[in-house]
């Protein structure tokens, strides 16, 4: 038999389910088919809050999105949902082929909207297939959906946000992270991503690459060198690291067989992550009625591809319908898009649409870094104290508690905006890439954003200069959470011991959602540098 | 470097020693490559190695790596059993 | 090692179970796939390359890489890490030295 | 690329390759071979691999066993250290009924004559041969050990190193545009890198021969057909010989990798050049195997994919000169069966071209058509 529908999405990703709610919501009979036994793609891994506007879920942990959109399909009596499905091809009469419960179905979809994501790349270095050299995504599957331990001591290759985030999940898992490897000048990722790693004791090592794997059955260290600007070698850099895995996370690659396959044309495009869909600002690819979106499209944030995914859906609704009553919805989500876009961190994805659709205004123009001033940050994932400086308040107003939002990239994100009860956060301009300011005439220091910031880049100082003695307080959100009246050890912007304080209070309740407030008291001058704490192996309560 | 401790292919075992020798002796096309080499014929279906081998091929060539990424790609992605194929033709 | 606590996750376990591998008995839950339960398990090294014969292991997790492919209950070049364990199935390293 | 040419051959398969490594062995000099795509990139590369010496007509069988010697015999031949990958590990040819059996009988008879190494088996033997083989239906068999198969991409890869080293100009990514004649005589040949001079074309464009008469007006007897093939993941050794069935209209062979390769003709297929892949062809090749295989069923398909059989009316080669236009050689119409008799054909062929007496006495010329001598062949896929 033959299964027929209205449209059929193929992937059941962030893309994938939106992109079948948004068909759905609008009438049309829908099926949507993962590969795994599970829905959720990549945000069933992300134990993170996310970034970027309300709209697609920004502040809430990519696991919770994922159970949010599932909970919202499982409503739709028009959608069939096909786990354990693999779509196995696509032919010339329009027949979509899957493996589905052990048989090979036919599907005849009306319209198709292709959401298969994006695969790891590999590297070549010497010894690169040795057991206990993983992708970041095995990495992340094995911790965060089976809870199992993937190592004791890892070496990250690759300072991208998958990178980064890994490696800091890594530690939540309690895993050692033994330092994170970055071919270029620059860490990849955000700074605040960043920043998180580097309070924890984790190295970024920027200009150094990956030799050579070290073992014989299994990984037992790894080979690095330093590069210099021409990406080669620098003689007599070379140095060893001991570790028992090594994970990889130097980027993505859309997944295009299928859709090249069906012969929609594609291209070559690096900046989208390398061969990408030839398709409209509509998301329709060469090929009329069916849709890319998520991955597939070009390699971007997850926040993305949920607005992508349902604007592929829509334009599927109005391709089997005709129905011009989705059309404003459609408009408003393009601009939804570009405005994610607008920001530096876009830029790359910019250039890449731009190269797409031909657009010779912006693609004439070379990448530039506008990043201005936030060099040794983006170096070492550490700010410099002139960029700290320019967000504290004067003097006088330190000695009632202040918010210090140490996010000083332009990446789209106003979790904190509405984190805030006393609307003391904003951003210039209304632009979401803008970096947050905070009105201290309207802060209360009451700590509601440091739980709400996605980069954890939130701290609330309060001096109290008669005693000699200010508090801090932090996001936490690791194991071996220190107690009130715990000794804990301050640790520093990059992750080194600089004395040590008396836990005062610790909010971790609904509101902060597994991100515990940890609010320290301590020397004065040691407030404004304090931004990790753990519990000394010996600590003990003090005698209150 | 050495070129044959660093696998390209990890399904059919191929290095890349091969891959540039291959290069040199003048195949530049990811589709000539596979052939010879049959990187790309196995389980992943060149998932993994196809980026890499056309890296390679626009470093020693000099040709845009938009050129060379021109690959076909044939069903069935994933593989199917033909019981699996039977069960489906036999489906009501 | 399964991870018992962590700061932000809450494992829900299946049903505890055993399967083999090469002859040695393994514990998994219920919903963990066979490579999630023999990483548990401490183990790594699944075979021999073909043609090199390198060892390999683990990589991608997601079905698309060839790394950990393995014959369960009989069916070779089961992708081991998208294949959930179940009880008593019988898994065994492919090393195939044989074809040629 | 040379702008003057003693001959330019238009497609770069085994039979162009063939030919040019034997025209050059031959001392001729100035040979350019063109090939749109890369070596192999046609009906050459898709193609099933085998080469069978079982046949029905006494010139098939010569030409296979030629083939299969020179095979045998590849680095000797072409003076050159090469693997070819072949195998030959027999073909077993199915009979399913009394008349069948009749036919294979009498083409065994044929064999003989020329010393080939079949036999006929009774559906036990054939049942030994392959073990996995369900003989409920099988009325008898015939086998030859030395039939096998080899790696048609690395055959002429091998063809065209050798040709190369004896100075044939090997274009590939270059498409032959127009044939330009002059008082019933071949010109030269425009290409899209430029033009040749050349007073002789060789038409071996496999699956577009029809198009390559085309452009010199000759409406060859000529057409496309899709045949589809598929292959499956690696899986220990099950089959030793290729498995054939005229009745049931399909060929398997394991490879030496441990992947199957297989193959069935299709019916009702429309002439054309379209080489898609189809979810039917699946499901009947499936249905097929797991009846005749039956342990084959938990094997994964990876790839399918199709190539173009270029079919003449008694679907064997057509191999001559144009009497309209001479200097227009054409060897097309191979209908499934260039990979395995490429290299006879080279050595005919090349013969042919240069004027001397061919080593096989084969009637493959265009007018055996007209003459009403149709090549009467009882045994294709």
């Amino acid at each position: 038999m033959i299964h027929e529908y209205d449209t059929a999405i193929v992937g059941g990703g962030p893309a994938g389910i939106c992109a079948a709610l948004a068909a759905g919501k609008n009438g049309l009979k829908t099926l949507l088919i993962e590969e795994r036994t599970f829905l959720g793609g990549q945000l069933i891994k992300q134990t993170h809050r996310f970034f970027g506007s309300e709209e697609e879920h920004a502040g809430t942990r990519g696991i919770h999105i994922a159970n949010d959109l599932k909970s919202e399909l499982e409503g739709m009596s028009n959608i069939d949902v096909m786990t354990s499905t693999t779509a196995l091809g696509y032919y010339e009469d329009g027949i979509l082929t899957a493996l589905h419960d052990e048989k090979m179905i036919k599907i005849k979809p009306k319209s198709l909207v292709l959401a298969t994501g994006a695969f790891e790349r590999f590297l070549p270095f010497e010894n690169n297939d040795l057991p206990g050299i993983f992708g970041a995504g095995a990495v992340q599957t094995l911790m965060n959906i089976y809870g199992i331990k993937p190592a004791d001591k890892v070496l990250m290759v690759g300072s991208g946000n998958i990178g980064l985030i890994v490696s800091y999940q890594l530690i939540q898992a309690g895993v050692q992270v033994i330092g994170v490897v970055e071919a270029a000048s620059k860490i990849g990722g955000y700074l605040v991503h960043a920043s998180k790693l580097r309070r924890l004791g984790v190295p970024i090592m920027t200009r150094h690459t990956i030799k050579k794997a070290i073992g014989t059955d299994k990984v037992e260290g790894a080979l690095l060198c330093e590069l210099d600007k021409n990406w080669q070698e620098i003689e007599g850099t070379q140095k060893q690291m001991s570790c028992d895995a090594i994970c990889l996370a130097v980027g993505l690659t859309p997944l295009a067989d299928i859709l090249s396959q069906m012969g929609c044309e594609t291209t070559f495009i690096g900046e989208l992550g390398g061969i990408v869909p030839k398709r409209t600002a509509d998301l329709e690819t060469t090929k009329a009625g069916v849709f890319v979106a998520g991955d597939l499209a070009g390699i971007e944030e997850a926040s993305a591809a949920m607005l992508e995914g349902e604007l592929a859906g829509l334009n599927a609704v109005k391709f089997v319908t005709g129905d011009e009553r989705v059309t404003e919805r459609i408009h408003h989500l393009k601009e939804e898009l570009h405005g994610l876009r607008a920001g530096p961190v876009g830029e790359k994805i910019r250039y890449g649409l731009a190269q797409l659709f031909e657009d010779s205004v912006i693609t004439s123009k070379k990448i530039e870094s506008h990043e201005h001033d936030i060099t040794r940050l983006a170096h070492t994932g550490i700010p410099s104290q002139e960029n700290i400086d320019e967000k504290l308040p004067d003097e006088k107003r330190m000695i009632k508690p202040y918010a210090v939002i140490e996010c000083f990239q332009e990446i789209p994100c106003n979790p904190c905006v509405i984190s805030c009860p006393f609307g003391a956060i904003y951003i210039p301009k209304e632009d979401i890439n803008q970096s947050p300011i905070v009105d201290f005439d309207k802060c209360t220091g009451c700590t509601s954003c440091i739980s709400g910031c996605p980069g954890l880049a939130i701290f609330v100082e309060q001096r109290n200069p008669e005693q000699r003695k200010g508090t801090v307080s932090i996001p936490f959100e690791l194991l071996n959470r220190p107690q009130k009246g715990d000794v804990v050890e301050l640790l520093a912007r990059d992750g080194q011991p600089i004395g040590t304080g008396v836990v005062k209070r610790i909010l971790y309740g609904q509101k902060q959602d597994k991100t515990a407030v940890i609010t320290v008291e301590t020397d004065i001058d040691l407030v404004n540098k304090v931004r990790n704490i753990q519990l000394q192996r010996t600590g003990k309560k003090e005698v209150m | 470097m050495r070129e044959d401790d660093i696998i390209i292919c990890r399904c059919e075992d191929v290095t890349l020693g091969t891959i540039r020798e291959l290069i040199r002796q003048g195949y530049t096309t990811l589709e000539e490559i596979k052939r010879i080499a049959r990187c790309g014929m196995g389980p992943c279906q060149g998932k993994t190695c196809t980026p890499l081998i056309a890296r390679e091929i626009a470093a020693i060539t000099g040709k845009g790596i938009h050129e060379i990424m021109k690959q076909n790609h044939r069903p069935p992605f994933g593989g199917v059993t033909f019981e699996e194929i039977v069960s489906g033709r036999d489906e009501e | 090692m399964r991870i018992r606590e962590h700061p932000i996750l809450e494992f829900e376990r299946g049903k505890k179970i055993q399967f083999t591998f090469n002859g040695n008995k393994i514990e998994a839950y219920e919903g963990e796939t066979i490579a999630a339960a023999l990483h548990a398990a401490g183990i790594w090294h699944y075979n021999e390359s073909d043609v090199l014969k390198r060892p390999r292991g683990l990589f991608c997790a997601i079905g698309h890489c060839s790394s950990c492919l393995m014959t369960v209950d009989g069916v070779p070049n089961t992708r081991i890490c998208v294949t959930d364990a179940v009880e008593g199935m019988v898994v065994k390293s492919e090393n195939r030295g044989d074809i040629k | 690329m040379k702008s003057k040419a003693d001959i330019v051959i238009i497609g770069g398969g085994i039979i162009g390759c063939a030919v040019a490594f034997n025209l050059a062995k031959k001392g001729m000099r100035n040979i350019v071979v063109l090939e749109k795509g890369f070596l192999a990139s046609g009906a050459t590369g898709r193609c099933g691999a085998g080469v069978r010496q079982q046949w029905g007509t006494l010139q098939n069988c010569l030409l296979a066993k030629e083939s299969m010697t020179i095979l045998e015999n590849i680095s000797d031949y072409l003076e050159e250290k090469v693997d070819i990958e072949l195998k030959q590990r027999g073909y077993l040819l199915l009979s399913f009924s009394e008349k069948e059996t009749e036919q294979f009988s009498k083409n065994l008879q044929v064999q003989h004559s020329l010393n080939i190494p079949s036999r006929a088996l009774t559906a036990e033997e054939a049942g030994e041969i392959v073990p996995i083989l369900n003989t409920e239906k099988v009325h008898s068999a015939a086998f030859c050990p030395t039939d096998g198969h080899a790696n048609p991409f690395l055959t002429t890869e091998a063809y065209a190193k050798a040709a190369e080293k004896r100075g044939v100009e090997i274009c590939t990514f270059t498409q032959a545009k127009a044939i330009k004649t002059e008082n019933g005589k071949v010109k030269g040949v425009q290409t899209d890198k430029g033009y040749i001079e050349t007073g002789r074309i060789l038409n071996a464009a496999g699956g577009w021969a029809y198009e390559i008469g085309e452009m010199v007006g000759l409406k060859l007897p000529v057409f496309s057909e899709r045949h589809e093939i598929l292959v499956t993941e690696k899986v220990p050794p099950m089959l030793d010989p290729m498995v054939m069935s005229f009745s049931y209209n399909i060929y398997c062979q394991q490879t030496p990798n441990g992947s199957f390769v297989m193959g069935h003709g299709p019916k009702n297929e429309k002439p054309g050049h379209n080489v898609n892949s189809t979810w039917q062809f699946l499901e009947a090749m499936a249905q097929k195997v797991t009846y005749l295989l039956p342990d084959i069923k938990k094997v994964r398909v990876v790839r399918q994919w199709a190539g173009s059989y270029n079919i003449s009316p008694d679907r064997q080669p057509i191999i001559c000169e144009s009497e309209q236009l001479p200097g227009y050689y054409m060897a097309i119409g191979f209908s499934g069966h260039g990979f395995m008799l490429g290299p006879s054909i080279g050595v005919y062929l090349s013969e042919l071209i240069t004027g001397e007496t061919p080593s096989y006495d084969v009637t493959l010329d265009l007018g055996r058509f007209a003459r009403n001598e149709s090549i009467a062949e009882p045994s294709v896929v």
